[in-house]
């Protein structure tokens, strides 16, 4: 695990949203959703981490925290290490400069009446200074815009730079979409699901993409997406989400191969795996029987989140919420079966790959 | 039931707003109502008498518009809309229990078949848009967007002072008196027939193109396709999953057009000599006739939103999303 | 009265046909008061089939005498501020009690307590009776007001007098002389029928029915149809949209009384502050033209050049004026401006300052005639070079601000008629009636300042003797004549149309004997008047 | 339009383990979108056939027409779609044969959901939202039984929502009332109320997480080998078909490009736009592998150029791609139950080893 | 933008802007085209359509074609007039409410639903009838203050949508201040709404004035449409069978309106475009004989030859 000082962090990160629309002004304030509840997050340079958790279980929400956009209920966000400055639009200004996100679904990021050029120069001239201090403008701008087409592997930039978004395709728009986020420079990229909407064929490409833009410029990406795989193949490190709390973190490989928490081996059980001849996955989520939904957000069950759906589920798993275990270095699961502590649930050691099976977890 | 409560409130709202308009706008503006009396009798009153005439009217106190505004809300309360001028001494709370029935009648029962027909002529183009059906469109645009009152004047011409078939202003025959009996009620029918033929035909357009529009939105969503897969026969699903859908909005455009609808029952109500509020109102505005002005206005903006809520409800029975929408 | 009964159908009662009366007043609310401007017994007329005057004054030949009604005799003394009233004898109430002097002492007590109810301003002094006659005094001399005393309906004490504010009543159960009785009332008619016990015998017609239309054209289309036998509205191009529907039947008479409409200019702006313009002005304009276009031929055009309506005003007629008619006269107006240092600038007219000589012709949009009027008139007026505009404004504005106050340049308005052209001269000119421009002033809208003149009109109305009186007249003939105060444009008649079709003898231009209006104290004479058409 | 069967080349007669009578059979299918003067022509001739008792998989990216070719085969297309030419041929319960796209409206209308129904891509939106669940569950029931009485439907949706893990009671709620998994259930349930023939499932799980997608499709192949209907599920997404799938049909522009036993596809592709889509996506387990992924992007549908669609993004192209269509047809090799679409296979002598397109 | 313009094809709109046009062309150089002055009375009164007068005339000889070209710009002044004040309005108003959220939306919303129930002619007639001059431009004003209350209820539906749209979240996350969200991402994609909006209060502020004209609320010395029906009507030109006098105007007015109406079909199928898709090969559909149906595709074998 690097030590050096993440490029963004969070602790102990909460939102609750209010119930119903939160628009009428109501005299009922204890109704709020806990859409993400006492999550910590680190994002160092050049890695890039994954948060999986299937849908409703605060992904963009975090992100959405992360980039800025709405205020926080609870907890720290850190840049550098210094707790982030929100407030106000030239903090703010200078916090999005860092700090840059890149949303889901390409098709409604991109503002259909705008070329492609209005898009990405708004976002030059937001950020970047002329050498000679003043805003973007003229060769200098037109240079910027090339460049940045480039970056994001759509050349030649002439071809692009004047098309609306509803003229491009789908791995073209999110790649717009990505420059626009690189037009600041950032350090952070908060990826919400990036690809969820593009085809298989097109993911890849801007997977790749991602991947090259860490290595080359060395950004930080949270990358986020309910494809477990994706997070093996692309992601350093990978955090498992479940209403709203951290489940599991660890390095992406162990993470997706020897799950620790129930809930990811669930996740990893359910995910379609062509190799699976022997149907062992579809076995394995029998076994689990694992029916039932993801809890109400409004009233969380006290304790573990999972525990109503969890075949181990103790007393103690109903009753008190387990704080996250580092059980191997650089890997913890928020599971009692993990502690010391009386009445925990035996969760074994369920492995879903039968290749692997031999790979240790210490219990 | 928030949903309604929160209805009502709003309803409250409006309501004391319209009241506010309503005392101010005649009262801010310049012009008089013995002057404009004296004008309508037009040399019978000698103009000497002008200042018994402001005597009798109250109008030379000068009380402040505060205290006038106090007093109208106690006046309103106690159900009192104050005297007519122009038909003085008779109270306006009698002169609109007079002349609403006639309108809300007329124009309530028009506004309904026009509502039910061009609904069901806007299910029918929707469902069969792209075939000869889409002519009739063109027809409907004209119709909408032709002047209440020529429509109006036209129809008299032709089927009252030409053709005789009907008559040409009035509410019943002048020869009767109101009573619960047939030949009242026949009477009511046949006089209001024409004005009622040209609220429907005028206003019916609208519906047919909101009503079409819907359709076209609604008839692509999949719980229609999903009712055609399901081998559905052609009738229950153009009426059961899509007509039934696509009135929804049509309910709720349809409690807020109520106000462009009172309008045009104005315009009918002069030129069929209809006995109604709308004319009542014209009437009052022409004379400056404050109380009786503010006492039709008020009326007819309390019974549109009444007829709001009414519409409201009913959408609330349709639309099972609204009953539970913050449970 | 209002026993509601059998409901009525469209014929009943004595196998005669019921008479419909329509009038363009609107909605309706109940309230039958004689008094109350604006009830519906007054907007529609059927007041006057109830309530009846005191004496009958033959309105299209206002010089008459008055003949006798609930009033044998109406006596004044010689300077007009007394007059004795003597009681018709036989006549009764319809609820059967007798009609006495008491009632007209009470009747005129009313309008001296209530002023409300003193339309016609008249200065009560003392009402005494004794016994068989009723004496009323005047804090002034009331020659020119006598008409107005005669028009007065009588209301029977036994019933008025436990009224507690007779200017708000609305009369539920109306009691009068006349030979009606209301029987139904609803918001779009009210009916009455035929007394039987009537003093001046049982009327012809069994049942009149008063509708109200909202609007003229409403009742054009329900006189046109037939649906209502007897109204009056301004029907353009009466001829062919009214009348010859049924030529036969089908009539309308204007009955000429001594109002006029005059074209009131402002004699303290310019242009009509220079007499000769005035002067210059009324002779271009084409009278005869005015009254075919505006008036679709209905009102008489007027022809004396003192703006005395003829016949009516035949007497009034100062004996220097006796032959002289309008003529339209452009040469002569040009030469009298020629005169006066006017000149013409190409065609257009330059006062003697220097100045294009322009002007501004004003009336409420909708009024139809008068808009027209001034259109003509605008035409005229380039005939000398003047260059005229037609500004319909708002009717209530007109009312309120433009006529009192005198914010005009010329603008159409009627005079009042009366008895005698005492009022229309007193409209126009009487300085008694003057006011500082932009002080709201009753009559003399145009400012008009002629102490003669004003002398002349007081000397008038308070004359004793008829000599003092016409010597007067002639004065303020003289003025009017001279300084041209205003433009007479054409009579202002009483009109009506109604149908010979179920009833003849209607006031006529063959029995001019009195003014067709159902809306009036004529009403019950005419009423009376009428009788079944043969076949 | 006889019954001259097996004459369309998208018919295999000598398929695998499953082999049985074809219960759906599609023919020639073509399909325009727009009917003005340039109408893009979306399915081009698709063939295919599913067997009693089979899931058949049909793959392929987002836009090649797979939604297309499901509606289109139960005539359910919205306008603008338009079918030009092309023959469905379903075999109801009672064995009858009959020609979808011959059958007039109330011959079809009988036939639909009785023998063939449908789960919508967006099944979220399928149902009506102003009725309740049972309601919806009835009607269908009712206008095909109209003699059934209806607390003996109402019996019968109870009944259905307890085959598919929904407690009865949930009959009485509003569709706004359920969570997205239980609507995709009730449509399930609703799509087999009539014990249909074939139950046409078009991407039911792509709006739902990885863990409701799984529970639904247990129970889905569940109910299938209970009630023994056969399926068609659509999807993009290959590594579940693989799974799920008995046999797959892979889609390209419009055009079916290959189909073959799940397990055929998944370890030997022989149309190189299958070997793309199969090494686009990451393996969840096992050895990290290099992914190639597929450049460039699908052809624009309404300007179809001559030649095979895929030829511009081929790494294997040939100058004969650019110029002919290749037709759906045995390989070289004559695998069982395989067709394929591609010069590569189909134009190489009889015999010759097939190129190993397999990245891994 | 090729796409925005599409509906450029379509005969519907096309049929509307060409009439449209057409009036403005009047509405512009009217006054040089009219054949009189409008106010000139002549000696044909009351004549039916002729060679001098192709119209006719009214009952004080004006030429009614003269009436009709020189009233056609009140028509339109107002129309327009009316129509900015208003979309100005419910612009501002229902953006504001959509974009504010929170309170602030909560009683800008009242607001509108409040004009919005409270009966517009009624309360129009109320005012203009008050005012000292009611000219045409202060009518214009008047219904534009009164009228702009449903383009805000839907501006405001449309922006709420908006708002959460990813493309302005993305605007903000990357630094935009507010008021450029507003102006450059939310607005231009409301033009369509907007547009129709616009189109919608015109014509209900035509016809407004119209009628006001029409009862006389207002003067009837500017020409218009309805000033000509006024005299028309107080002149009993129905009764006197002038019908030149009465139908050619009220065509004008139902036509204009149309027109408008015709126009917005087109904006309508921009912002709808399940109307757009259907709406325009409906014809060659039919010519080809295909009856495009609602859960029963059409089968046509022979198209692909
Ligand atoms: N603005 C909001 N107001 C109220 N609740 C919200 C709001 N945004 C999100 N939520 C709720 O917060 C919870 C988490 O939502 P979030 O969008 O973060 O989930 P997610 O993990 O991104 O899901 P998905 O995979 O579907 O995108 C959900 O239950 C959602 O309903
Ligand atoms: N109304 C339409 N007009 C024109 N083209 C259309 C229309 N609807 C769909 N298409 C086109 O038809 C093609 C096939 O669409 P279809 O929905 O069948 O694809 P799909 O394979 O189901 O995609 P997905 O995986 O996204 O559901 C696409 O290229 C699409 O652009
Ligand atoms: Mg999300
Ligand atoms: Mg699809």
């Amino acid at each position: 695990m690097s030590t050096s000082t993440p490029v963004l962090a969070a602790h102990g990160l909460t939102k609750h949203f209010r119930a119903g629309g939160g628009r009428v002004s109501g005299r009922s304030p204890a109704r709020a959703i806990h859409a993400v509840d006492g999550v910590d997050l680190e994002l160092h340079r050049g890695q890039v981490l994954a948060v999986v958790g299937e849908s409703g279980s605060g992904k963009s929400t975090v992100a959405r925290l992360l980039a800025g956009l709405i205020p926080i209920t609870g907890g720290q966000v850190l840049l550098d290490g210094a707790e982030a400055r929100l407030r106000g639009r030239r903090a703010f200004r200078a916090y999005v400069r860092r700090v840059q996100m890149i949303f889901q679904d390409p098709f409604a990021s991109l503002n259909p009446v705008h070329p492609v050029r209005y898009t990405l120069t708004r976002a030059l001239r937001l950020h970047r200074r002329q050498s000679s201090g003043g805003t973007l403008r003229g060769a200098e701008l037109e240079a910027a815009l090339t460049e940045l087409l480039e970056r994001v592997h759509l050349t030649p930039a002439t071809r692009y730079v004047d098309k609306f978004p509803h003229e491009l395709s789908g791995g073209q728009r999110q790649r717009i979409a990505i420059a626009r986020a690189l037009a600041a420079d950032p350090e952070v990229l908060l990826a919400d699901e990036p690809v969820s909407m593009l085809d298989v064929s097109i993911r890849l490409g801007i997977l790749n993409l991602l991947a090259d833009l860490r290595d080359r410029l060395g950004i930080a990406v949270l990358y986020i997406t309910h494809d477990i795989a994706s997070a093996r193949y692309f992601a350093d490190r990978t955090t498992v989400l479940y209403a709203g709390q951290v489940m599991e973190t660890g390095d992406s490989e162990s993470v997706t191969q020897e799950p620790l928490h129930p809930y990811t081996r669930l996740l990893i059980a359910s995910a379609p795996d062509p190799d699976d001849l022997a149907g062992t996955g579809a076995a394995a989520v029998r076994e689990q029987g694992t029916g039932g939904e993801p809890p109400s957000l409004v009233d969380p069950p006290p304790g573990c989140r999972f525990a109503p759906r969890c075949p181990y589920a103790t007393d103690l798993c109903r009753g008190e919420t387990p704080e996250l275990i580092e059980v191997t270095p650089g890997r913890s699961a928020a599971c009692w079966g993990y502690s010391e502590r009386e009445g925990r649930p035996d969760v074994g050691r369920v492995s879903t790959d039968s290749a692997n099976v031999g790979g240790e977890a210490g219990a | 039931m928030r949903f309604l409560l929160r209805r009502i409130v709003f309803y409250a709202l409006t309501a004391w707003a319209a009241i506010t308009i309503n005392f101010f706008i005649p009262r801010m503006l310049p012009g008089d109502p013995v002057t404009a009396l004296l004008g309508r009798m037009q040399g019978r009153i000698d103009s000497n008498a002008e200042h018994s005439l402001r005597v009798l009217f109250g109008l030379d106190q000068d009380t402040s518009m505060w205290q006038q505004y106090l007093d109208y809300w106690g006046l309103l309360l106690r159900g009192d809309l104050g005297l007519s001028f122009t038909h003085f001494p008779t109270p306006v709370a009698d002169i609109v229990s007079q002349s609403l029935p006639w309108t809300v009648g007329l124009v309530g029962v028009a506004t309904i078949i026009a509502f039910v027909i061009g609904s069901l002529i806007g299910t029918f183009l929707g469902w069969r848009r792209g075939t000869w059906a889409d002519g009739l469109l063109p027809v409907a645009t004209f119709f909408q967007a032709v002047p209440y009152f020529w429509l109006g004047l036209i129809t008299i011409a032709v089927l009252s002072v030409n053709l005789g078939w009907f008559p040409s202003s009035g509410s019943y025959d002048r020869g009767l008196v109101p009573a619960v009996s047939g030949e009242f009620i026949g009477s009511v029918v046949y006089y209001g027939f024409l004005p009622a033929l040209t609220v429907v035909l005028s206003s019916v357009a609208g519906w047919v193109l909101g009503m079409r529009n819907m359709m076209v939105t609604v008839s692509s969503e999949d719980y229609v396709t999903v009712a055609h897969a399901k081998g559905l026969p052609e009738r229950q699903v153009m009426l059961g999953y899509a007509a039934r859908n696509a009135v929804l909005p049509q309910v709720s455009s349809f409690a807020l057009s109520l106000g462009f609808v009172v309008g045009g029952t104005l315009i009918m109500e002069m030129v069929f000599s209809y006995q109604g509020i709308g004319y009542t109102l014209y009437q009052a505005v022409s004379t400056h006739d404050y109380p009786l002005m503010q006492g039709c206005f008020l009326v007819i903006t309390l019974s549109v939103l009444v007829a709001n809520m009414v519409a409201d409800l009913a959408y609330t029975l349709l639309d099972p999303r609204t009953r539970t929408e913050d449970r | 009265a209002c026993s509601g009964g059998g409901g009525g159908s469209a014929t009943q009662a004595g196998g005669g046909q019921t008479l419909t009366v329509g009038m363009p007043n609107g909605v309706q609310t109940e309230n039958h008061s004689p008094f109350a401007t604006g009830s519906s017994a007054l907007s529609l007329g059927y007041a006057f089939a109830i309530y009846e005057p005191l004496m009958m004054r033959n309105q299209a030949r206002p010089s008459e005498e008055p003949k006798p009604w609930l009033a044998d005799s109406v006596e004044w003394n010689e300077d007009f501020t007394e007059a004795v009233i003597t009681p018709h004898e036989g006549v009764t109430w319809s609820d059967g009690e007798e009609f006495t002097a008491d009632d007209i002492a009470f009747s005129i007590q009313l309008r001296k307590d209530f002023e409300a109810l003193n339309t016609g301003a008249l200065p009560y002094d003392t009402i005494e009776t004794d016994g068989s006659t009723v004496t009323v005094t005047f804090t002034a001399g009331q020659f020119v007001n006598q008409s107005k005393l005669y028009d007065l309906v009588m209301v029977p004490e036994h019933i008025w007098a436990d009224v507690e504010d007779p200017t708000t009543d609305t009369n539920p159960d109306p009691v009068g002389t006349g030979p009606y009785t209301l029987e139904t009332w609803t918001p779009q008619a009210a009916t009455v029928v035929a007394r039987d016990d009537y003093w001046g015998g049982k009327p012809a017609v069994p049942e009149i029915r008063y509708s109200s239309y909202n609007d003229n054209n409403a009742l054009t289309t329900a006189l046109t149809t037939g649906e209502a036998q007897w109204g009056w509205t301004f029907i353009a191009d009466f001829e062919n949209v009214y009348i010859a529907q049924d030529p036969e039947h089908y009539h309308q008479y204007a009955a000429g009384g001594l109002g006029i409409d005059v074209l009131y200019l402002n004699n303290e702006t310019k242009p009509f502050d220079d007499k000769a313009f005035r002067q210059a002005l009324n002779m271009v304009i084409d009278r005869t033209e005015l009254v075919d276009v505006a008036t679709s031929g209905v009102n008489p055009a007027l022809t004396s050049v003192t703006g005395l309506p003829l016949p009516a005003g035949e007497e009034f007629l100062s004996a220097d004026y006796a032959d002289q008619e309008y003529a339209v006269d452009v040469e002569g107006a040009r030469a009298l401006l020629e005169d006066a240092g006017y000149t013409w600038d190409g065609d257009a007219l330059v006062d003697p300052d220097g100045e294009k000589v322009t002007f501004e012709l004003v009336n409420p949009a909708g009024w139809n005639d008068y808009l027209t009027a001034l259109d003509l008139i605008k035409n005229s007026a380039a005939e000398l070079g003047a260059t005229a505009t037609v500004n319909p404004v708002n009717q209530d504005g007109w009312f309120a601000d433009v006529i009192p106050g005198g914010d005009f340049q010329a603008t159409l308005h009627w005079t009042d008629g009366g008895a005698t052209p005492w009022d229309m001269y007193s409209d126009i000119m009487d300085g008694a009636h003057y006011k500082k421009l932009g002080e709201p002033a009753t009559w003399n809208f145009g400012r008009f300042q002629n102490d003669d003149a004003t002398k002349a009109l007081a000397d008038y109305a308070a004359a004793p003797d008829d000599a003092t009186r016409t010597a007067a007249l002639e004065t303020v003939q003289k003025v009017f004549v001279e300084e041209v105060p205003g433009i007479a444009i054409w009579t202002r008649p009483a009109t009506a149309q109604y149908s010979t079709q179920n009833y003849v003898g209607w006031p006529s231009e063959e029995d001019p004997y009195n003014q067709p209006q159902p809306t009036g104290v004529q009403a019950a004479q005419i009423l009376m008047n009428l009788e079944p058409a043969e076949g | 339009m006889s019954a001259g069967v097996e004459t369309s080349p998208g018919v295999a007669r000598d398929a695998g383990p499953t082999a049985e009578e074809p219960v759906l059979e599609v023919r020639n299918l073509s399909v325009d979108y727009g009917f003005g003067g340039d109408p893009t022509h979306v399915l081009r001739e698709v063939s295919l056939t599913l067997r009693r008792g089979e899931v058949l998989g049909l793959a392929g990216e987002s836009g090649c027409g797979k939604s297309t070719l499901a509606y289109a085969a139960t005539r359910l297309l919205p306008p603008p779609g338009l079918i030009t030419g092309g023959e469905v041929w379903l075999r109801g319960r009672d064995g009858e044969r009959a020609d979808l796209l011959a059958l007039s409206d109330a011959e079809l209308r009988a036939a639909r959901w009785r023998d063939i129904a449908i789960v919508f891509q967006g099944a979220m939106s399928s149902l009506n939202p102003v009725f309740r669940v049972e309601k919806q569950l009835i009607d269908g029931i009712l206008a095909h039984r109209p003699r059934m009485g209806r607390a003996e439907a109402r019996e019968r949706a109870a009944e259905l929502l307890r085959l598919v893990g929904i407690s009865a009671d949930r009959l009485r709620a509003y569709p706004h009332q359920l969570s997205g998994g239980m609507r995709q259930r009730v449509m399930i349930a609703m799509a087999l109320a009539l014990e249909p023939q074939v139950l046409i499932m078009d991407e039911p799980t792509t709006a739902l997480d990885v863990v409701m997608q799984r529970q639904i499709l247990e129970q889905v192949m569940e109910l299938r080998e209970r009630l023994g209907f056969s399926v068609v599920l659509i999807t993009h997404d290959v590594s579940l078909l693989v799974e799920v799938a008995d046999r797959i049909a892979v889609m390209y522009a419009g055009e079916i490009v290959e189909t073959a036993p799940a397990r055929d596809v998944y370890q030997r592709p022989r149309h190189p736009y299958s070997a793309g889509l199969l090494g686009s996506f990451p393996p969840l387990h096992g050895p990290r592998r290099e992914l190639a992924g597929i450049p460039g992007a699908p052809p624009d549908l309404s300007q179809r150029e001559p030649g095979c669609p895929f030829a511009a993004r081929c790494p294997h192209v040939m100058d004969v791609c650019r110029t002919e269509l290749p037709v759906l047809g045995r390989t070289a090799a004559a695998e069982s139950g395989r067709l394929v679409a591609c010069h590569l296979h189909t134009s190489l002598p009889a015999g010759e080893k097939l190129p190993d397109l397999v990245a891994r | 933008m090729k796409n925005q313009l599409l509906f450029l094809r379509n005969g519907k709109v096309i049929t509307g802007l060409v009439i449209l046009g057409f009036f403005t062309l009047l509405a512009l150089v009217g006054p040089w085209l009219s054949p009189y002055d409008p106010n000139q009375v002549s000696d044909a009164l009351l004549s039916p359509p002729s060679a001098t007068h192709w119209l006719g005339t009214d009952h004080t000889g004006r030429d009614i074609l003269s009436q009709i070209i020189v009233g056609a710009r009140g028509v339109l002044v107002v129309g327009l007039v009316a129509g900015v004040s208003a979309t100005v309005v419910g612009v501002l108003v229902g953006v504001t409410a959509g974009f504010v959220g929170g309170i602030g939306d909560e009683s800008l919303s009242a607001l509108s639903n409040m004009f919005l129930v409270i009966p517009q002619l009624p309360l129009i007639i109320l005012i203009a009838a008050q005012l000292p001059s009611a000219g045409g431009l202060t009518v214009a004003l008047v219904i534009g203050a009164t009228g702009w209350a449903w383009g805000a209820r839907v501006l405001r539906a449309q922006t709420l949508s908006l708002r959460k749209r990813d493309f302005v979240e993305a605007a903000r996350a990357n630094g935009e201040r507010t008021w450029r969200l507003v102006l450059a991402e939310v607005l231009p994609n409301l033009t369509a709404v907007i547009a129709s909006g616009f189109v919608g209060t015109v014509t209900f502020a035509v016809l407004s004035q119209v009628t006001l004209s029409f009862i006389g609320i207002t003067p009837v010395s500017d020409w218009n449409w309805g000033t000509i029906l006024f005299w028309a009507q107080n002149n009993l030109a129905l009764q006197r069978g002038a019908w030149w006098w009465f139908v050619p105007a009220g065509a004008c007015i139902a036509l204009l309106g149309m027109a408008l109406t015709l126009v917005n079909f087109g904006i309508d199928e921009i912002v709808n475009p399940r109307l757009r898709s259907t709406g325009l090969h409906a014809r060659s559909l039919r010519r080809r004989g295909i009856r495009p149906r609602v859960g029963f595709t059409p089968v046509v074998r022979e198209v692909r030859s």
